[in-house]
């Protein structure tokens, strides 16, 4: 059923690629560590019989310290020494194991990356890795087996990089919380599972590593346990990415009932056989994409994300902005050729990437809390990248993948680094404000200044100013839509009856309208928070600073990466002036190049010169208007901290809570499904139809009829005589009237 | 290995020694109980020790039925087969396949499991209550391994009563109604099937002394028999009261409430695999022409898929968390009745895998509850919160555990449900998508039960009690085999697949061609 | 002879039923029993002068027992007298469970 | 058999005889007094052993005279003695109308249904061909031998058990009539 080579004979089998295993080892490796070193000190094992209560174990090793990040100005745990808290026994240790693992990881992972460009063009045919059979039983044969090829290790290259600098970011950022070891534990485990994401050679193992980040995302979102609300959010975020998990189980059903192949070879090589707008293939692209909009938070699934900024901030750069949420993007990204199949399915990616790019962003112009802002752009640009992929622009998607990695992580982890300037400010002087709302904020570009310039730079590169990264990203995004709009799959095909050229005008027009309110909720973003005057306080104004170098020393690297990201695909139509062209496009082309080509029915992009010069012009133009409007409307002076700030009205209302979208669903979904089970299934159908009158009504009949029968019984000869003679009469009867 | 066991002619005394030494100990238990001189915690000491000590022995003993059996070829294995009641014509004949293999092993490896759970809770009669747990032992082993069927219902039979004993001696408040209410209900059901396997041996017997053979019988109904539709009913009620599909599972979530630890471990683990196993080892392979018919097949796909969703939503509301895992139950037993009612080779050992790692991780939730409520003395979900700050040991292994019942990949939980979907999917695709539904409320209703046990805010003043209470030792050595049980099924299932991989194929081979050549079966026929 | 033998025996026998049916004296209810033996005594002896002599042997048997019944019945009768001051069977439930 | 020579003899006093038992259990069966009810079944199985001689069993006629008669009956008559229930009373009163007719009704029409039944044709089964006569069994033994052959040879075993029955019925009657008093635990 698979087409691959055996891995001995691929030329990457003898070089050092053949470690690729060691890629997720080494992370779980440290996870395992970490976890021992978290419940051991953790651990206080408890007496040798329950029942004796009197036997009280030690106390244990920790105390329930402050917390080094807070929701919305929940209070610390007071009673404890909270102004020098101590760290964790284990700390110095888990500091070098944590992001120790991750290092060890990154440099394999360039070495591993150097062998495959040392390979050349034999990298046209993925190296695969098989090392155990895991399910094997009848015609089903999945294995634990690794494929690496240019996609994967672009990947990789993000996680590990990214996710080394988060590491050490953690490092300050965590340095006082009592869960520390637990922390970079779970941290750990999350790469382990995200490599596998990638790695996994068959899309059930990808799904080992879907369903494991999740998980992870789950126990860090709700790291904090102790406080409801984000124990909530965690939950939320996995049932969310549950019903996700829901569409990718079945599209693997549907493959394995029509392929009887799961690895990404079987079901290309059996993908290229079907015709573009099979049925099948429409199936399972649509299954496999409402399992990316829940891992990715599109409409209508992105509720979870914003939650889940319940969870520490370099948590929510890793995983809800870097990498985990770009998993469905990912997966589009992997199944190219199946997705090229179903032009109707394409257009539907591209539909909800954008109407969900526009939706979140208008979220994104009314809150108040950074973290939150973040958050919701961060689903606006998840929402570009599905444009990107659904219109088959597989680079330009997974390019916006990668520049968005850079500028978000950055973005979030400048917050976080403000947050916590803020956190302590507020501990200092045991205030209890919200540390993370911007009106508590403004003016902290004096205080903080390496941490504004940088997130000024990733602000310039989220709205697509040139030259910063997501400029070329979101521009390519744009005029691969345009593109599309003519001589392609998607142009023939109809989405819900609306020819598919007119719906890709539509997706380009959103993507601009989301484009200008990037911009300005960015703007917005930036100037509440580092300009106008400083409104958090008289007495914490004073113990504002800059963190600590273990946390600005990354930001500075993912600001070079946020400005100089866009080298790594410039687009052709800058003809190598500034710098080589197209290099991701052409890395790529191996992968995804197939799925393009049937896309634009075998064509390249072909669109002229004016054209693109005209498409660029608008982005820039539209990208420099969301600044200015945003700089000339809003006064950053007027605002009024948290406490005093009046409530919104109308409009502004209804964004700054979300549309009500949670209130909806909870509405329409939760408390229905509750009631039902609780009020029909439960008390109706279980304990009233079934319990009730089935087993206890049968009960209660042979009960009654034994009560009739005992009023026979009266325990009086006479009355058994009679019933006696009675009988014989019968009986005597039924003789004589046989 | 192999040649050792060989050596000592293993496969000729393993299964009749399995099933005697639980009782032998059975007996040393009520000797000990009479001519005990100690009273009190000693007393006490001396009985679960010595229960133990049969446990472990015997978990030792089976362990070699691993490497002895060999599961490739089709004819019985460590089959053993001696005369006892001639008059009747049935005889004691035992003997293992693939299936009974791993079940068999999941008995005598959970067994002393559960009698560690329940170490320090039990602390009246407990000479009976071990020794009762022994005799269920026999039972359960017995139904595992008996080939012909009047022995097969002896032990189905014998070991009902030590289990509504154990409840309803040792059980909680209602104890009384849970177990005359389990007792009942599966004594309904298996009466009829008594009906049934008498028949059937009368027929199989030819007029002359009966004939209880499993293999004989099997060959008689191979070509169909007269009134096999009630048969199969017969057979089947048996099996769907014990499994429980939905609508007899009622009997389920009362007897789990009641009943005390090691009873709720053995009852989910164990004893509802008594009814999948029924299906697997009885009802299909005699009449394979009425389960494959479309009728019965819908009506039993139908109910699988009622039970899948209907047991998680009801779960989802379940405000006494043993309550929450006995319809959980529910759910996940209704994925075992898809698969075997898919009948395809991966959708049979889906269901088989999911038997197993069923098993294993509500068999760990069990004891993990006993263990909390041990110290708490509530299940009651929302009189906990925040436990995770002063047992973190415990919450570790909750969620661990709980993560394995939702079917993360990765855990045992996971490779069950893939199997099963995948295999059913391709032939029934419309059950295999609504039961595929169930992963989001599996994660909805656990996870919400575990964030109200162990995470929100430690605010109780009898949770904050808890502190220092961890798990000790012991519960962290009980719970260790389950955990790795859970990692190891989940990630290099292969073994045990492997094991089990020759009677399902042959059973979907069989089944089909029944399938087929009753094409022009009708319902008046059967 | 014999046909008016055994009709003889049936109405005597329905009187005995009759006597049980409507009396409340113990004692009475009793001989009523007693009654219907005979009733069925004469029957066996009817038909021995058809069958043998096996029907008078039953009679033998029919009448031990009867003795026997008379012996513990009267027992049993002066004992609930003596618990109870009366033999109205209307007032002894004993047989309820 | 008496009766083929003296038809009419035998014929009038088996009638007369069976009148007198008819009518004498009829009046038993409506007396109040215990006493009266006594005498008046006495007199009933009287008749009863007239008409045992009558159908050729004279054995059984004599043993009725002496045991039911002379035995049971006496013994039924010293207990109503005993317990002084000789006068009617309330509470031996038989019961209401209703009871009286209904039981009427029921009796006459069981009456009725034996009679139907009597001469329904039964199976083959039931109806032995008379081949054994008590004539021929008879033979020359006499009056006790054609019952002392069967009870001593086929029903050995009922007998002896009757035996213990009697012996079981003695222990019972003097364990259940013991008047247990007070002092009087032995």
């Amino acid at each position: 059923m698979q087409t691959e080579l055996p891995a001995t004979g691929h030329p990457l089998a003898d070089t050092v690629a053949r470690f690729v295993w060691l890629l997720p080892a080494l992370p779980l490796l440290g996870f395992v560590l970490n976890g021992i070193l978290s419940v051991r000190a953790a651990a206080t094992i408890g007496p040798a019989d329950p029942s004796a209560h009197d036997a009280h174990g030690a106390h244990g090793a920790h105390a329930d310290g402050a917390h080094g990040d807070h929701g919305h100005g929940h209070g610390h745990d007071d009673g404890h020494d909270a102004h020098h808290p101590a760290r964790h026994p284990s700390a110095a240790l888990v500091s070098i194991i944590g992001p120790g693992v991750l290092f060890l990881t990154f440099a394999l992972a360039l070495l591993i990356f150097g062998a495959m460009r040392g390979a050349g063009d034999a990298m046209h045919v993925p190296f695969v890795q098989t090392l155990f059979a895991w399910m094997p039983t009848g015609n089903l044969s999945v294995d634990v087996a690794f494929q690496l090829d240019q996609l994967s290790m672009v990947m990789v290259l993000i996680i590990t990089g990214v996710g080394f600098l988060i590491h050490l970011f953690s490092v300050g950022y965590m340095q006082d919380d009592p869960g520390y070891p637990r922390y970079f534990a779970y941290l750990n485990l999350f790469v382990f599972f995200m490599l596998l994401l990638v790695l996994g050679a068959s899309y059930p193992l990808m799904f080992v590593g879907w369903e494991g980040v999740g998980l992870c995302s789950y126990l860090l979102i709700g790291f904090w346990f102790s406080d409801k609300a984000n124990a909530d959010a965690g939950k939320k975020a996995f049932v969310v990415n549950r019903i996700g998990d829901f569409g990718f189980l079945v599209a693997m059903f549907l493959m394995f009932a029509n392929f009887e192949a799961l690895s990404f070879a079987g079901v290309g090589a059996a993908a290229a056989e079907l015709s573009v707008g099979s049925v099948v293939a429409t199936a399972i692209c649509l299954f496999l994409f409402l399992g990316a909009v829940g891992k990715s938070a599109q409409i209508p699934l992105f509720v979870w994300l914003p939650d889940a900024m319940a969870g520490p901030t370099p948590v929510s750069a890793l995983i809800h902005a870097a990498t985990m949420v770009t998993a469905g993007v990912y997966l589009v990204a992997r199944s190219a050729t199946l997705f090229a199949m179903a032009p109707a399915a394409q257009l539907t990616v591209a539909v909800i990437g954008a109407l969900t790019a526009v939706f979140a962003a208008t979220i994104g112009l009314k809150q108040w809390d950074i973290k939150k802002v973040l958050a919701y752009s961060t689903v606006s640009q998840l929402g570009y990248m599905f444009v990107g992929v659904g219109v088959g622009a597989y680079t330009a998607g997974v390019f916006h993948l990668m520049t968005h990695a850079f500028f978000k992580a950055l973005l979030f982890l400048g917050s976080g680094s403000v947050i916590y300037a803020m956190h302590q400010a507020y501990h200092a002087t045991h205030k209890h404000e919200d540390a993370q709302d911007m009106r508590n904020m403004g003016g902290l570009k004096a205080f903080m200044p390496i941490t504004a310039g940088l997130m000024w730079i990733a602000t310039l590169a989220i709205a697509g100013i040139p030259p910063f990264a997501g400029f070329f990203s979101k521009d390519e995004i744009l005029t691969s839509v345009f593109a599309r709009t003519h001589g392609s799959t998607l142009a023939d095909a109809s989405w819900l009856g609306i020819p598919g050229g007119v719906v890709l005008y539509g997706v380009y027009a959103l993507g601009l309208a989301a484009a200008l309110m990037t911009a300005i909720y960015m703007t917005r973003m930036m100037l509440y928070t580092f300009h106008g005057p400083n409104r958090t306080g008289e007495k914490e104004r004073g113990h504002l600073k800059e963190a600590p170098w273990i946390m600005t020393g990354p930001l500075l690297v993912l600001g070079v990466l946020s400005l100089a990201g866009g080298w790594f695909n410039l687009p052709a139509i800058t003809g190598g002036a500034i710098g080589p062209s197209e290099v991701l496009h052409h890395w790529l082309e191996p992968v995804v190049g197939t799925g393009t080509l049937i896309v634009t029915h075998g064509e390249a992009t072909h669109l002229s010169h004016a054209t693109e010069y005209a498409l660029i012009g608008t982005a820039i133009l539209i990208a420099v208007a969301g600044i200015a409007l945003a700089a000339f409307r809003l006064k950053p002076a007027e605002l009024k901290p948290a406490k005093d700030a009046p409530a919104e009205q109308g409009i502004e209302k209804t964004l700054l809570n979300k549309w009500y979208v949670d209130e909806a669903y909870d509405k329409a979904v939760v408390r229905p499904t509750v009631g039902l089970s609780r009020l029909v299934l439960w008390k109706g159908v279980d304990t009233g139809l079934i319990d009730g009158l089935l087993v206890n009504g049968s009960a209660l009949l042979m009960r009654a009829f034994g009560w009739l029968g005992s009023q026979w019984q009266t325990g009086r000869v006479g009355t058994y005589a009679w019933a006696l003679v009675f009988g014989a009469f019968l009986v005597l009867s039924a003789f004589t009237l046989r | 290995m192999t040649q050792f066991l060989d050596g000592i002619g293993y496969n000729g005394w393993i299964l009749p020694t399995l099933l005697a030494l639980p009782l032998l100990g059975a007996l040393l238990l009520f000797a000990q109980g009479v001519t005990q001189k100690h009273t009190g915690e000693a007393a006490m000491r001396a009985a679960r020790t010595l229960a133990l000590w049969i446990f472990l022995a015997e978990a030792v003993l089976s362990l070699g039925l691993w490497w002895s059996v060999d599961v490739s070829s089709l004819d019985w294995q460590a089959y053993v087969d001696a005369a006892w009641i001639p008059q009747w014509g049935a005889r004691f004949t035992v003997g293992v396949d693939g299936v009974a293999l791993m079940l068999v092993l999941l008995t005598t490896i959970l067994m002393p499991l559960a009698v560690l759970g329940s170490w320090t809770s039990i602390r009246e009669k407990v000479h009976s209550y071990y020794a009762l747990l022994l005799i269920l032992t026999t039972g359960m082993l017995g139904v595992f391994m008996a080939l012909d069927l009047v022995l097969f219902y002896v032990m189905w039979e014998v070991m009902l009563v030590p289990m509504y004993l154990i409840i309803g001696i040792w059980g909680g408040q209602r104890r009384l109604y849970a177990s005359l209410k389990f007792f009942l209900y599966t004594m309904v059901g298996s009466l009829l099937m008594l009906v049934a396997i008498l028949w059937l041996g009368i027929a199989a017997g030819q007029g002359g002394t009966p004939v209880f053979s499993y293999d004989a019988i099997l060959a008689m109904t191979r070509g169909g028999v007269p009134g096999q539709f009630w048969l199969f009913l017969a057979f089947a009620l048996a099996f769907a009261v014990k499994v429980p599909m939905w609508p007899f599972h009622t009997w389920l979530p009362d007897a789990h409430v009641e009943a005390p630890t090691a009873g709720s471990v053995i009852l989910a683990a164990i004893m509802l695999k008594m009814g999948t196993f029924g299906f697997i080892r009885f009802a299909v392979p005699l009449f394979p022409a009425v389960a494959m018919h479309p009728t019965v097949r819908t009506v039993m796909l139908v109910l699988a898929v009622i039970g899948i969703v209907y047991g998680a939503l009801v779960a989802l509301v379940q405000p006494d968390f043993k309550k929450l895992v006995a319809y959980s139950s529910v759910s996940h037993l209704g994925f075992v009745m898809l698969g075997i009612f898919a009948m395809t080779v991966e959708s049979v050992q889906g269901a088989l895998m999911v038997t197993i790692s069923h098993g294993i991780s509500t068999g760990a939730l069990f004891l993990l509850i006993g263990m909390i409520y041990e110290r708490r003395h509530t299940r009651m979900i929302e009189d906990f919160g925040g436990i995770a700050k002063v047992m973190p040991v415990f919450a570790l292994i909750l969620t661990v555990v709980a993560f394995s019942s939702i079917g993360v990949p990765g855990t045992n939980g996971f490779v069950g449900e893939f199997l099963v979907l995948v295999g059913s999917f391709p032939t029934q695709p419309y059950y295999a998508l609504i039961a595929a539904t169930s992963v989001i409320f599996a994660a909805a209703y656990l996870l919400w039960a575990v964030q109200r046990i162990i995470y929100n805010p430690l605010v109780k003043p009898e949770n904050q009690a808890l502190k220092g209470m961890d798990l000790n030792w012991r519960e962290i050595g009980l719970l260790t085999p389950l955990v790795i049980g859970i990692l190891w099924l989940g990630v290099y299932p292969k073994p045990v697949l492997h094991k089990t991989e020759a009677v399902a194929e042959r059973m979907v081979r069989q089944a089909e061609q029944a399938r087929l050549s009753s094409r022009s079966l009708t319902v008046g026929e059967r | 002879m014999l046909a008016e033998s055994l009709a003889l025996s049936a109405a005597l026998f329905t009187v005995g039923v009759v006597g049980v049916l409507t009396r409340r004296n113990a004692i009475i209810i009793f001989m009523c029993v007693e009654l219907m033996l005979n009733a069925v005594n004469l029957s066996f002896v009817a038909l021995s002068t058809l069958y043998g002599a096996s029907g008078q042997v039953f009679v033998i048997f029919v009448m031990t027992v009867a003795a026997a019944e008379a012996a513990v019945g009267l027992a049993i009768i002066i004992a609930i007298f003596r618990h109870r001051q009366s033999v109205n069977l209307e007032d002894v439930n004993l047989l309820k469970g | 058999m008496g009766n083929e020579f003296f038809p009419l003899f035998y014929g009038f006093h088996f009638y007369l005889f069976g009148l007198i038992a008819l009518v004498s259990s009829i009046l038993f069966v409506t007396r109040k007094s215990p006493v009266a009810a006594a005498l008046w079944l006495i007199n009933v199985m009287f008749c009863l052993a007239v008409l045992y001689i009558l159908l050729d069993a004279q054995f059984i006629g004599a043993i009725q005279v002496l045991l039911y008669a002379g035995a049971i009956m006496v013994v039924f008559l010293f207990v109503v003695m005993l317990l002084n229930l000789g006068h009617p009373s309330e509470l031996s009163d038989i019961r209401g109308k209703g009871g009286r007719l209904a039981a009427g009704f029921v009796g006459l029409a069981l009456l009725a249904e034996i009679m139907v039944l009597a001469r329904a044709e039964f199976p083959a089964k039931l109806t032995l061909p008379a081949a054994v006569t008590t004539e021929a069994a008879q033979g020359t033994a006499g009056i006790i031998g054609p019952i002392a052959a069967p009870l001593f040879r086929e029903y050995l075993l009922a007998f002896e058990l009757t035996s213990i029955l009697l012996l079981t019925a003695i222990v019972g009657a003097v364990v259940i009539g013991k008047k247990r008093e007070a002092g009087d635990a032995g």
